[in-house]
This record gives C-alpha cells, sequence and structure tokens, in this order.
C-alpha cells in the first residue's frame, strides 16, 4: 500500500466520482466541482507564464515591439463580455482570430480532406500490383461512391439511385460496425486505467 | 411476467458490479499473452526506426487527462523507442491541459534511462537529448509556425529555459529536421497536423488515436496522410511489444512496465461480457416481441 | 468586415510564398494572433465565475458546492502564478511544506488526472449496461452494424487470434476496405459542410459566432 | 584545375556524380537552390558532399551532405540575387571523385505556387457554389431537395403517440445555439410542435443551455400559434434542466420513466451522454427517433433507436422542413460539389486504368 499522501488523496478522489454509479451524492459534486476549480487555475497559470509573459511582457518591458501593447488592448476587449453595455466590443478579437483561421482552413482543407481523398481513391493500374490490393482498391472505390449517393439529397431515389444508396448504406453500417467495436475498447480500457492505479499504485497489487 | 422479461428488469448496479469484477479479476490474475503488431502499428514503428539518423521524432501529446488511460501509454512507448535508438526526440502540446501528460511522461521515462546509465553518454538530458517545448495558443500558430522556425513559435520551453540557449535546438530549426510528428490525442487534432504541417510543408504524420475515433481514421492512412496509426490501449500494447523486441535486439537487459500489455487480459475478458450481454439482451428482445405480437 | 480582410489574407498566404507575405503571416501568427487568443481565456474563466456568483447569490440548488469550485479555482490559480511551474526554479511562494510539496504538476498528476479520467471511466459502466438493455439488432442495418461490432471486439482481443486465426486479420480488412470507403464518403460530406461553414464566416452571411441567437 | 582534374579522374577507380543540375527551388520564398545529380555508378560510395563556390571568389566551400541513395540535395543557406554554382563529389573509404561543376545559378522568391494550383481552383469553385445557390434560395427560386425517409417516421411516431394518449419528448442535443446540429434541431422541433398543437398531444422539451432554451421556448409558442392552438400552448412544455452534462441525463431518464412518453426524440449535438438517454428510452418501450452529426454517438443511436438521422440527413431534414435560405443553399452547394466528386472519381479511374495515364496526379 503506498505510503504517500498524494496517492490517498488521488485514490480518494477516484472512489468519489465512482460512488457516482451508486447515485448521485454529495462527494462526486464536490469532486465535480473541485475538477472545475483546478482545471481553470492550471489554465490560467500556463496561460500566464508561458504565452503572456514571453510574447507580451517581456519584450514591452524591454522597449521593443511597442505596438504589441495595442494588440493587447484588443485581446483585453474580450473582458468586455462581462460589461453588458459594450459586450459588442468583444466581437472585435473575435472577428480577428476567426477571420484568419477560417480563411487559412478553407484551402488547406480542401486540399487536405478532398483533393487528397480523392487521388486516394482513384484506381491505377499499379494498385493491381497483386490481384489483393488491385481488388481492395475497387471496393474501396465502389463504396465511397455508394455512400456519397447516399447522402445526395438533389435527386429522388429512383432508378439507378435506389440500389446504389442501398449499398451506400451497407458500407456506412459495417463502417459504424467498426467503430461501435472500437468504442466499446475505448472505454473499457479508460476503466482498466483507473483500476490500474486503485489496485496498482494505490493498493500495490499489481506488480 | 416471463422470465426473459424479469431478466431484462434487472437493476442495473448489478450489471455495474459484474462489469467491475470482469475487469479487476483478469488483472489481479492475468494471463500472459504476447501481443502482435497490425500493419497500421508495425508501418509507424518501421518508420520510426528507419529514419535518418539526423531527424527527429516529435510527439504531440495532444491528448487531455479524460483519456489519458489510452494514449500515455503510446507516449512513453515512442518515447523508449526513440532513447533507446539514441533518436533526438521534440515534445510539445498543442492542449493546455495536455501539459502535466508530456512532463509526467517525459520524467518517467528519462528516470528509468538514467537509472541504468553509466556514462554521461548513456544518461537522456534535457536540452541535448530531447526539449519539451511545452504549450503556446492558439494552434495555427504552432502548426505553420513549426515550418519556419521553431525557436520563434516556442520563445521559451515548458522549464522556462530560452529555446534558442538549448543546444539540441542548433540542429532542429523547422519541419525540414524532423523526421515524423507523431499526434497522440483524443479529439480530432491529428487531422488538423495533417491539414496544416502535412499538407503545406509535408512532413510525415503519425497518428496515437483512441479506439473511438481511429475507424475514422483509416481513409487517412489509405491516402498515406497518416504514416502509421496505434488505436487505443490496443495500439499501445502492439507498440510495446515492437519496443520489447527492439530492446532484446540491442541487448537493453531491465524490464520495462508495460501498462498497455498489461491490461490486454481485462480487456478481453470485458469484451466477452459486453458480447454475452448483447447477446443475452437481443433474446429477452425477440423472445418477448413474438409473446407481444 | 475584419473577417473578411483576415480570412482573404489567410487563404492568400497559402499560394503565395514570396517573404512580403510570409513575413507579415508570420508576425500575424506568432504576435497578433498569439496575445488575442491568450486573452480569450477570460472567456471561458470569467464565465465560470459569473455561473457560481449567480448560483450563491440566488442559492441555487446545491449552491454551497460552488464555493468549492471558485475556492479551488483561487487556490490554484495563487499555487501556479506565484509558486512557478517548474519547481526546480520556484517562483515567489514556497510550494512544499515539509515534505510534502504541492506544487502544480503535483496538484496535476493528483487531482486532475483522477478525477476526469474517472469522470470517463464511468463511460465503460454505462455502455455496458446499455448494451444489456438498448442495443438490438432491430433491423437489417442494426443487425449488419452488431455484426461489424462483435467481429471487431473479437479480433482487437488476443483470445481472438486464439479462437479463429485469421480473424484479427479479418477485422483489420473490414477497417481498411469498407470501414475505409464508408469513412471516406462520410468525410467528403463532413469536410465540404466546415469549409462551407469557414466559407460563409468569411463572407458574413453566417453570423451564429456574434453570439446571442444572432 | 582541368588538369587536376582528369588526373584525378585518370587515377582514381571512383566514378563522379553526373549531370549535376543546380536551378532555383520553385514555389518558395527565396533562399533555397535545388541541386540534382546521376548517383556515381560505383559500389563502394558512401555518401556525396556538396561544394559551392560564389561567383568571383575561388574557394569551394563544403554546404552538405547526402547519403549514398541521395541524388538530391537543397542548399537552404543561399542568398538571393547571388550567382552560385555546385560541384558534387563521391567519397568513399579510401578516395572521393568530384563531378564537373554545374552552371552558375540565382535564387529568387516566386509570387506564386504553382504546387497549389487544385487547391486554389477547388476553392474558387466551391465558393462560386455556395454563394450561388445560398443567393438562388433567396431569391425563393425553388430548389429540389427529396424528402428524407426519417420524416415519415416522425408522422408515424406522432400518429402513435395521439392513439395511445401519452407524450412526446424531445430533446434538442446539449450544445449551444451556434452548434449547426442545434439549430437543425430547432427547425425540425418546429415542425413536430405544430403537429402536437393539432393533435392536442402533450410535448416535454428539457434543455441544457440556457440560450437554447429561450430560442426553443418561442420556436415552440410560434408553432402552436400558427396551428391555431395558442390556447394549448403551457409555458411548461419548455423548461431548463441543469447545465450538468451526467445531471441532465439523469433527470431526463427521470421524465422517461415517470411520464413513459410514447415517443422520444434526440436531435441535435449528443455526446457520450448519448448511451444514457437512448438506454432508459429503449427499456420504456417508447419509439425513439434520433438524430446527430456527432459520428461517434451515431452507431449507439442506430441499435438503439427506431429511426436515425445519420449526419448530413439531419441538416437535409432541417433544410427541407424551413425551407431556410442558408441551410437550403449550403445543402444544394454541397451536393453539386458532391457530385463533382464522384465524377472525377469516375473520370479519372477510367482513364487510369485504360489509357494508363497518371491523372490522379494532377490532384
Amino acid at each position: 500500500m503506498s505510503a504517500d499522501p498524494w496517492t490517498w488523496i488521488a485514490a480518494i478522489l477516484t472512489l468519489a466520482i465512482f460512488s457516482f454509479l451508486y447515485k448521485e451524492n454529495p462527494f462526486y459534486r464536490f469532486a465535480e466541482h473541485l475538477f472545475v476549480g483546478v482545471a481553470n487555475g492550471y489554465a490560467i497559470t500556463f496561460y500566464w507564464h508561458r504565452v503572456l509573459v514571453p510574447s507580451l511582457i517581456n519584450p514591452v518591458s524591454h522597449g521593443q515591439k511597442l505596438w504589441l501593447i495595442a494588440i493587447a488592448i484588443i485581446g483585453a476587449l474580450y473582458f468586455t463580455r462581462f460589461i453588458p453595455k459594450v459586450s459588442w466590443l468583444v466581437r472585435i478579437p473575435i472577428a480577428v482570430v476567426l477571420g484568419y483561421f477560417s480563411g487559412a482552413y478553407i484551402p488547406r482543407a480542401i486540399d487536405a480532406q478532398i483533393l487528397q481523398q480523392l487521388r486516394a481513391t482513384i484506381v491505377t493500374r499499379s494498385m493491381f500490383a497483386n490481384w489483393q490490393s488491385g481488388l481492395w482498391a475497387v471496393i474501396i472505390a465502389l463504396g465511397v461512391i455508394a455512400t456519397i449517393t447516399y447522402f445526395f439529397f438533389s435527386a429522388k431515389r429512383k432508378g439507378i439511385l435506389k440500389p446504389v444508396s442501398r449499398i451506400g448504406i451497407i458500407f456506412i453500417m459495417v463502417g459504424f460496425g467498426a467503430s461501435f467495436g472500437y468504442t466499446v475498447m475505448a472505454r473499457i480500457s479508460l476503466l482498466i486505467g483507473r483500476l490500474q492505479f486503485l489496485l496498482g499504485d494505490w493498493l500495490g497489487l499489481i506488480h | 411476467m416471463g422470465f426473459w422479461n424479469k431478466l431484462l428488469k434487472i437493476d442495473r448496479r448489478w450489471i455495474y458490479t459484474i462489469i467491475w469484477l470482469v475487469v479487476m479479476i483478469p488483472l489481479l490474475f492475468p494471463f500472459k499473452i504476447k501481443p502482435m503488431a497490425m500493419p497500421p502499428v508495425t508501418r509507424l514503428f518501421n518508420y520510426i526506426d528507419t529514419m535518418p539518423e539526423d531527424k527527429a521524432l516529435v510527439i504531440s501529446v495532444d491528448y487531455t487527462p479524460d483519456i489519458q488511460p489510452e494514449l500515455h501509454p503510446m507516449c512513453i512507448a515512442l518515447l523508449h523507442h526513440a532513447f533507446a535508438t539514441k533518436r533526438k526526440v521534440g515534445l510539445l502540446t498543442l492542449q493546455v491541459m495536455g501539459l502535466g501528460l508530456g512532463e509526467a511522461a517525459i520524467r518517467q521515462v528519462t528516470e528509468e534511462f538514467n537509472a541504468h546509465a553509466t556514462t554521461h553518454e548513456d544518461s537522456i538530458i534535457n536540452g541535448e537529448d530531447y526539449v519539451y517545448w511545452g504549450w503556446t495558443t492558439p494552434i495555427i500558430t504552432i502548426l505553420l509556425g513549426m515550418g519556419e522556425r521553431i525557436t520563434n513559435v516556442y520563445p521559451v520551453d515548458y522549464y522556462g529555459h530560452r529555446t534558442e540557449s538549448l543546444p539540441i535546438m542548433k540542429h532542429l530549426k523547422n519541419y525540414d529536421d524532423i523526421g515524423i510528428v507523431v499526434s497522440i490525442a483524443g479529439s480530432s487534432i491529428p487531422i488538423s497536423w495533417v491539414n496544416f504541417a502535412n499538407t503545406q510543408f509535408g512532413v510525415p504524420i503519425g497518428c496515437g488515436a483512441t479506439a473511438v475515433s481511429a475507424a475514422d481514421y483509416y481513409p487517412y492512412l489509405n491516402s498515406g496522410q497518416f504514416t502509421g496509426m496505434m488505436a487505443g490501449m490496443k495500439g499501445a500494447a502492439e507498440y510495446e511489444q515492437l519496443v520489447a523486441d527492439k530492446f532484446d535486439e540491442l541487448g537493453i537487459k531491465w524490464e520495462l512496465r508495460r501498462k498497455g500489455t498489461e491490461a490486454m487480459s481485462s480487456q478481453t475478458a470485458a469484451h466477452i461480457a459486453i458480447m454475452i450481454f448483447i447477446i443475452i439482451g437481443n433474446i429477452a428482445y425477440f423472445v418477448t416481441r413474438r409473446r407481444k405480437k | 468586415m475584419i473577417v473578411l480582410v483576415l480570412g482573404i489574407f489567410g487563404a492568400v498566404a497559402f499560394v503565395i510564398p514570396h517573404p512580403i507575405v510570409k513575413s507579415i503571416d508570420e508576425t500575424m501568427r506568432n504576435d497578433v494572433l498569439r496575445i488575442i487568443t491568450a486573452f480569450s481565456l477570460v472567456l471561458g474563466v470569467g464565465s465560470i465565475i459569473q455561473h457560481h456568483l449567480i448560483k450563491i447569490r440566488r442559492k441555487a440548488e446545491h449552491w454551497p458546492f460552488s464555493y468549492i469550485a471558485l475556492i479551488s479555482l483561487a487556490v490554484s490559480a495563487a499555487i501556479g502564478l506565484f509558486g512557478g511551474i517548474d519547481p526546480a526554479s520556484p517562483g515567489i511562494l514556497p510550494t512544499h511544506i515539509g515534505g510534502f510539496s504541492f506544487h502544480m504538476q503535483a496538484l496535476y498528476d493528483n487531482i486532475m488526472i483522477p478525477l476526469a479520467s474517472t469522470m470517463f471511466a464511468l463511460l465503460a459502466f454505462f455502455m455496458a449496461s446499455a448494451a444489456y438493455r438498448a442495443f438490438r439488432a432491430r433491423n437489417l442495418e442494426a443487425t449488419l452494424l452488431l455484426i461489424a461490432a462483435f467481429i471487431l471486439m473479437l479480433g482487437a482481443v488476443p483470445l481472438g487470434r486464439m479462437l479463429i486465426r485469421p480473424l484479427p486479420d479479418f477485422a483489420e480488412w473490414i477497417l481498411t476496405v469498407p470501414n475505409t470507403a464508408a469513412k471516406r464518403g462520410i468525410m467528403f460530406g463532413i469536410g465540404l459542410g466546415s469549409i462551407a461553414t469557414s466559407l460563409k464566416i468569411i463572407l458574413g452571411i453566417e453570423r451564429g459566432w456574434l453570439g446571442g441567437g444572432g | 584545375m582541368t588538369l587536376s582534374l582528369s588526373l584525378i579522374f585518370l587515377l582514381s577507380s571512383l566514378s563522379p556524380p553526373t549531370d549535376v543540375i543546380a536551378r532555383d527551388k520553385p514555389n518558395d520564398s527565396g533562399g533555397a537552390i535545388l541541386l540534382t545529380w546521376t548517383r556515381s555508378s560505383d559500389t563502394t560510395v558512401v555518401s556525396y558532399r556538396v561544394l559551392r563556390q560564389t561567383e568571383g571568389k575561388a574557394t569551394w566551400d563544403t554546404v552538405g551532405l547526402a547519403g549514398r541513395l541521395a541524388n538530391r540535395f537543397t542548399d537552404d543557406e543561399v542568398q538571393d540575387g547571388i550567382r552560385y554554382r555546385y560541384q558534387i563529389l563521391t567519397v568513399s573509404e579510401t578516395e572521393t571523385a568530384e563531378s564537373a561543376p554545374s552552371e552558375y545559378t540565382v535564387c529568387s522568391p516566386q509570387w506564386f505556387n504553382f504546387d497549389r494550383m487544385p487547391a486554389v481552383i477547388g476553392t474558387i469553385i466551391f465558393t462560386c457554389l455556395i454563394v450561388f445557390f445560398i443567393g438562388r434560395a433567396k431569391r425563393n427560386i425553388k430548389l429540389f431537395i427529396r424528402r428524407i425517409a426519417g420524416l415519415d417516421a416522425v408522422e408515424e411516431a406522432l400518429g402513435r403517440a395521439t392513439e395511445m394518449g401519452r407524450g412526446i419528448l424531445y430533446v434538442p442535443g446539449l450544445s449551444s445555439i451556434d452548434d449547426v446540429a442545434t439549430i437543425a434541431s430547432m427547425n425540425i422541433l418546429g415542425e413536430v410542435a405544430k403537429k402536437t398543437a393539432k393533435f392536442g398531444t402533450p410535448l416535454i422539451v428539457p434543455l441544457r443551455d440556457p440560450i437554447v432554451y429561450t430560442v426553443a421556448r418561442e420556436v415552440v409558442k410560434e408553432s402552436y400559434t400558427a396551428a391555431g392552438r395558442a390556447d394549448a400552448f403551457n409555458q411548461d412544455m419548455v423548461f431548463y434542466v441543469t447545465d450538468q452534462q451526467f445531471a441532465f441525463a439523469a433527470a431526463v431518464d427521470g421524465i422517461m420513466v415517470r411520464e413513459k412518453p410514447a415517443t422520444n426524440f434526440f436531435i441535435g449535438m449528443f455526446w457520450a451522454e448519448s448511451l444514457i438517454l437512448a438506454e432508459t428510452g429503449a427499456t420504456t418501450g417508447a419509439i425513439q427517433i434520433a438524430g446527430t452529426d456527432a459520428v461517434s454517438q451515431l452507431p449507439f443511436f442506430i441499435t438503439a433507436c427506431d429511426y436515425t438521422l445519420i449526419g448530413e440527413e439531419l441538416y437535409a431534414a432541417s433544410a427541407y422542413l424551413s425551407r431556410e435560405p442558408l441551410l437550403l443553399g449550403a445543402i444544394k452547394g454541397q451536393d453539386y460539389s458532391k457530385l463533382l466528386i464522384l465524377v472525377l472519381i469516375v473520370v479519372s479511374t477510367i482513364l487510369a486504368l485504360t489509357a494508363n495515364l497518371p491523372v490522379q496526379n494532377i490532384f
């Protein structure tokens, strides 16, 4: 069993959260509120020490890049969110960040998520170096076409579209089945992780 | 009320108890099984293992405490691999809540290596063999800025040292000096790495994903935008196995704690329990439905 | 307007490598965006403080717990701001009493990690209960889904390999072939959707971000 | 120089690399020269050394090393506007052999990155499509969107609830109002509320976000007024529960167990709580209709609910019902982009397979 007081604190907090499984109770609520507080305190620490100090305070206090003060004023407009009369000013900093990000995102996403994916779907002769990889490439291409057809809303599902979107939903369901199976795995892993801590680090039963 | 109907109506706390036991017992009495690495993991391992010696491995600790049991073992395994093969490592995180995990991982692994080191050469030294850049904001500053000059993106590292003063940074200018960035994340951050870093600068991206999102990332593996991928605790266990084999090959004797591998017995038992639950539930569902008709 | 100009600039920097554009772009990211987003933390922390103050003032249900959130926030922020980050180079506030150290990383390791990961570990139980009582092969689609899920669940663990040798490879095949096809098809949709949203923001026709249901 | 060069050439058994070409690195911001060469035919080569000479100077500086298998090198330590030439040295264990020097080269920055051309064209096409269709939708030009099958299930479910004389539960997700899924959900809620007003079915709408709460209340009130049943609208139909994720789920669970609604709608953005909600709903025997764009929650909804609107189907259903120009235009614009993608895949595959053209390299 661990002799470290911190390990005991961690173990007690772990059990407080697990107590929710029995029913909602004050221990769970305490732990939940504690988390909200500490997580935000942690964030404040790093925003200050690792962003504002090196990028703003240090250069400005050495008299370099004085124009950063103007930028800091724009940033400070985030505070107006909590002053009802001028709260619309908060839109300015949001607009700067959102505008740049949206613009930077569009051409890169078109390249990475549309064109590169499109390119990978095209079946080429070199994929038939062995029959398996060729066959799988064909199946992938057909599956992609069928799935896109399923999500095509501008035409009634008649004629050829009907069987194709039917194939589409089969692919979609197999895909979701894969996600389902893997999600079960993920959730179980998280529980195992906590038990490794309780049984191993705290009680010392796993070696 | 028939037997099946009654079975369906049992209190959910009974189910909770069963899961609790099914996970706990195999942890205490594990059966030994050797994980077999699947192609996405092998590809990642081989790429890192064979990339040119002067190229650094960058691990982006993009996960947060809530999902760390799945992903933390991946980070540890990558660090084991890198330090055992004397590769330079850069660590960073795109999430402020991931900072402490990066620190915990690097502290654990350097302590392990340094405990077995006899010479200065063998030791793993901060600022020479690895650097922990820590965190800054926003994401786009990091993803694009690292293609130009890393020291501009991170004026100071996690510990507050000026990055320009660190010896390792002399050979780590930008993505050109980085062999691969492995983004370990529970969110869609690896896709951001692809969108910005891979698309614009061509730096290879590897991925460590929670099993929840792993299936959604296969199109990126297929297109080569991800060099390789570890999926969940299972992926971590597979990488741990490859690293253990590498240790044997290099003649490193000391034992590693392998949290991913250790979990596999419980994982097996729990999967079977869940499948039995679904089967019982479905039998009951069809029996009761037929009776109603 | 700001959105439009910056949006176009952000896009243009992708295709124009000339140093003039490049250096403006670099300053934009390394200084302007960084400092502005650093202030955005105000929104998150501010609304949490506001939320709990209102709860306390109105004596809403479970209001005493709001004190826990506020006090723990203040204490941990003080430790971080004045106690420093790296215990090797401490700040002005001492972060240990005798052998008991309470620097930032200790709070992180022993409060944040257990709390956050245990909250998510609860999901394993919810999942098990739902598996028993809700996941039904109620139609052809759901049946297909469950079959694929079973193959994955068995293929993912070593036991699957012991029972049926090629099972892990088959599970991997499902992931690399049909799953890839379906997810890529869906991804085109999602990708276009998010690009369309960014586009609408830049063009000023999507104003949801202005807040308040606008 | 020439003499010594040929002497070395004659004496050494090692052959130097040939065809050394230096040129400005394309599509960059300047300050880089790209070198290519044909590798030496000898098997004893260990590496290649790259030498650079600035015009007007006599010295050759080593600027880099390349591996045995390399045939290219980027020198990024040069200045724009200065003329340089290069030599590649073959290095083996015992000797070296130098190539003929390359032509003089100057590097410069470019104004346009031609590698990015496909992305630029893609962006322009997509922007035009979206703007065009939103414009049309705003001018009320009829745009066709097919009816989503799931909407028929909505009618059926409402009918059943009326028959049984029980209520309807509508959960519009847990996200905020700026989430597309929430907006889509509000449109569908409007339609559902019109029907419940018509049949006099009780409606229950619990909420997690205070702003969504005010919006939802207005939507339901409007629907009741539009159906001519303003008198049947009750303030308590739409209510705020709590902002805590799991506490919210527990509260909605309680409602399902107590009120036993005949139909549950889960439409909007959901996270891990989707499991808890759908599970309790399934055990109370209600018909369940779900719709979300949260990909990781969809598998659970599909297995635990009777009908599920998958991802974009949710937006399409909402656009179909509301005819809202922004939603409708976006759906149409995306639809035609998808059609374009589909055509490109098919045409390129045919070209690649029949004519063996490397079409994939265009993208």
